[in-house]
């Protein structure tokens, strides 16, 4: 008996959620951000990891909301949690201490060592577009077990050969400045974007195809991606999201269409 | 013992203690923003500020508009955890109407500048930065060496505001404050500083604060003035007293595009408003109740009294 | 989401998690000493454990005395703030009956250590020691020179203890541990280790945690297990539980002199007895009740709940 | 009119508390020991300094003690106190950034520079008495605005020409090892002995003869100190304790005899 599974669109939130929920399997320890990485977090504590414990970058651990979180620092995150940490504490004592499996972060660029831009478009002096800047993902790169990046453009703006501005290193780039220095963390080790999952399962290594989204084949991701990346052995299509998935991320989770459209 | 009164008024404390030219740290991590403070710098004038603040929100771009800041520390620029906040892209991107300086770094960046300022040492060492562009875009960052024979580690030098400003939930009129919910890095911002301004919602007795002293965040010898401010944080929130006001965050944004209709509502919302009250007033009581919360109280814990001294009073 | 459940006994915890040859911190500056998990040590016969800890205290006089402890890193090595211990002494004053290996440091120069180890840090800078001869007497206190100009500056390695043992008023069973009162450098020293066993006075419904997460000390992510231990830390004291039974210290003093009395105490008082439940019944209800205290209860505050999630459940 | 006297002797308990809290006319934050210190700060605060206020080692600010404290880290602090920081923001934040205007150290052996042995008598390896060690004292000596030590002797071997050990340096061996590692804090300011008050009006200069105790002379003093201490321009004979300031710690402040005899 098959389990019945949802026609999303791929390029929908609903889709990308779901997968990236997935990738949260034996997982304990997630730091994340707002919007689809708490959708993500909710749905994987519903189906596939039920003790997953969320570290929100405010000092917020172990919350129970009793309402969807509006930010990081949404006070229904902190009526009812387990602890607040000062910042000193949650940077310092959790993250860079190594309590932290999994970062999920997002960005304008991602390269192919899976280094984050999320400073400058353009020229850092005047740039084009002046992009929010570090926030904690320069510290969640290198300390984190590993990073999910979850991207909502697939072109090589999004994923070019070379990154206007390196804000948070892949290991590759600390290895290249001092072999000595490359961090604990894997850094970036899926990359989920509307077309396809690329994975990185060397911390040395670069990203490759390794999940192309239904509807789509492997030429279309190569060519909406700004180098040319590898394709896994092992590359398959992306398992749609169950109707189940769906139902409880629109009906559960987000009721008030906060990230869902 | 007759401890200091350290209470007085928003505009005198500002008056007072922020001058054009100085380093002014504003803290609190999406919770506790001191925006009463902030728009009473902007009423007062002040220009030329040093503007410190891990996440610089909609303050920032309200009192960069208000033309107080000409330079800006600071590790992340958005309205919330979204949105852009267009006055600082329309001074960094066009320097229009002027250029503004940045000097940027990660969140831990800024929290380990505190701790350095906080703790009187000359940097602070952390595990970021080995590969990024950050110490090339600012020559503060730098490395040591290991004397354990270690890696050379990144460390940041200590940051120390002329004025630090926050809010909280209440202090004694000799300066103890006390917060709860997410207090970010607001004692390390103060202890950094060479002078502290605390609005509070409520200024309470010296039994209430002394019956929890775990609960101080700010002794009274790390704060210089006490200021009443009830909504001092709003459009952010103080915990247990009132929520964020998240339309007013998704209202800014528009607004902020366009940098007439940011110097109107200055003028609205600020500039013709005396004070934070008359601010609340003029949101108006539905909207004002609309952002109200039903009590959460914490289970009390026991600090327990000597049966001799207990028994001693009892006589 | 069901947290695991981290509640086992003293006696197990300190089987599965203490070994011989391991460094193991026990924390509480002189507040919520974990004596009752010292004396499972000795029970249990470990040996050559590294005892970290800033005050040895008589704990460390039983531990060394017993056997247990083949080096001391510490910062002050006295009976309370006062008296002498001289199990301590014979052994560095004449190893008698052996050598005690000791690396020392100051208070400050402790706090630094727990706190790069709590931080994955390489090293910790402190003001201390220029002109002292405490850097020759340990060559783990170095220098480094500040990138930013300034002087050189003194700074310590950190300090990773396989297991920290703290004592604490209360935690829930998945292991969210809260203290009150002086707390010390226990954060820090849990952070650190590889390992935590936190003993405490009672363990609590996850709601009455959860009522204050401000009070949190230690979240369940640092924590490994939980030991509900009343009267654990006799003879020193739990804020709010029992006070400190000096009498007991002044009692020390004679004992510590003699070795053969100090063995003799021990045998008596740990060997003899199963577990701290035992040795509380041995010392006898007149004398514990005489270090009980009468309630000073902290001044609740409001955490607030969302208007719509009250209703919600409301309706 | 004049105020009377008190005849307890100079050895005694309650002159050396007396003189000691009159060294804290005009200073906001001492950070006190247990014992001797306690009882000055006490008697201060009824004399000539109300609103002085104390830091305790143990993170206690502002404490309104219900009984007298028996050690820093009593409970009796703790309750009804203003403030309990953590170590490291005790030592960090209050002490090492320089909210505390004086010290009260003890020591074996002080030098006349004001450097103090806390650690050990005779050899370090196998010393003939092992001391307390540092505690915070390492961390008063160079951030405190100044530092008082109490010594219950005044002898060659507790004011030696050398220290066996040296604990707690003075800001003059400090410039020894390097003239920019100078500390804020001036140092040991004064040494109130059974025999003496001894001054040091130069943060890099030397100990000498502020004030001789009644009944003892100049010469009495020298004799008994280790190294060829100056007299002061200005020496005088050590105002007595009046008979008002015995009584308050007589019969108010220590009531129970834990530090009086």
């Amino acid at each position: 008996m098959s389990v019945p599974l949802s026609d999303v669109a791929p390029s929908s939130t609903e889709f990308l959620a779901a997968v990236a929920a997935r990738q949260l399997v034996g997982k304990h320890r997630v730091f994340a951000g707002v919007g689809l990485p708490t959708l993500a977090v909710d749905l994987a504590r519903r189906t596939v990891n039920p003790d997953v414990e969320l570290v929100y970058e405010s000092g917020v651990c172990g919350a129970q909301p009793e309402g969807l979180a509006e930010g990081i620092a949404d006070s229904v995150l902190v009526s009812g949690a387990a602890a607040v940490l000062s910042m000193p504490a949650l940077f310092g004592y959790v993250l860079q201490r190594g309590h932290v499996d999994v970062g999920f972060l997002g960005a304008a660029q991602v390269d192919r060592w899976g280094s984050l831009n999320t400073s400058f478009i353009g020229d850092w002096d005047q740039p084009t577009v002046r992009l929010p800047g570090a926030g904690g993902a320069a510290e969640i790169m290198p300390n984190a077990g590993a990073c999910i990046v979850v991207l909502r453009r697939h072109d090589p703006g999004a994923l070019p050969a070379q990154l206007d501005f390196c804000t948070s290193p892949s290991p590759v780039r600390a290895y290249e400045e001092d072999p000595r220095m490359v961090p604990p963390g894997h850094g970036v080790s899926t990359v989920i974007t509307p077309m396809a999952v690329l994975r990185r399962p060397d911390k040395l290594g670069e990203l490759e195809i390794g999940e192309v989204h239904p509807g789509l084949t492997v030429d279309d991701v190569r060519a909406a991606t700004g180098w040319d990346i590898a394709v896994a052995d092992d590359v398959r299509e992306t398992a749609r999201p169950t109707v189940e998935e769906v139902r409880l991320l629109r009906d559960e989770i987000d009721t008030v269409r906060l990230y869902l459209r | 013992m007759a401890a200091p009164d350290k209470v007085t008024d928003l505009s005198s404390a500002v008056a007072a203690h922020v001058r054009d030219g100085m380093t002014v740290a504003l803290e609190g991590f999406g919770h506790l923003i001191p925006f009463a403070a902030g728009h009473e710098i902007i009423r007062q004038g002040r220009r030329d500020l040093t503007f410190c603040r891990m996440t610089p929100d909609l303050l920032a771009d309200q009192m960069i508009a208000a033309g107080c800041v000409s330079k800006l520390v600071a590790s992340f620029f958005a309205s919330g955890s979204a949105g852009s906040l267009h006055e600082v892209r329309r001074r960094v991107e066009n320097a229009d109407p002027k250029p503004l300086e940045v000097e940027e770094y990660s969140h831990y960046g800024m929290v380990c500048r505190y701790q350095a300022g906080a703790a009187g040492l000359p940097f602070f060492p952390l595990r970021s930065y080995a590969g990024s562009d950050l110490p090339k875009l600012n020559p503060l960052i730098r490395k040591v060496s290991d004397p354990y024979g270690g890696p050379d580690i990144y460390v940041v030098p200590p940051l120390r505001p002329d004025v630090t400003i926050v809010h909280a939930q209440r202090a004694d009129r000799s300066g103890n404050v006390q917060m709860w919910g997410i207090v970010g890095a607001q004692q390390e911002a103060a202890y950094a500083a060479e002078t502290v301004i605390a609005t509070v919602e409520e200024i309470v007795e010296e039994d209430v604060v002394r019956s929890d002293p775990n609960r101080t965040v700010l002794p009274s010898h790390a704060v210089t003035a006490v200021v009443e401010c009830p909504g001092g944080a709003h459009p952010s929130y103080t915990q247990g007293h009132y929520d964020r006001d998240n339309a007013f965050y998704r209202e800014w944004t528009p607004i902020s595009r366009d940098r007439e209709a940011v110097l109107g509502w200055l003028e609205e919302w600020v500039h013709q408003v005396p004070d934070r009250a008359a601010y609340l007033a003029k949101l108006g009581a539905e909207r004002w109740d609309g952002l109200g919360v039903t009590p959460r109280l914490s289970q009390p814990v026991d600090f327990g009294r000597r049966r001799v001294a207990a028994q001693e009073e009892a006589s």
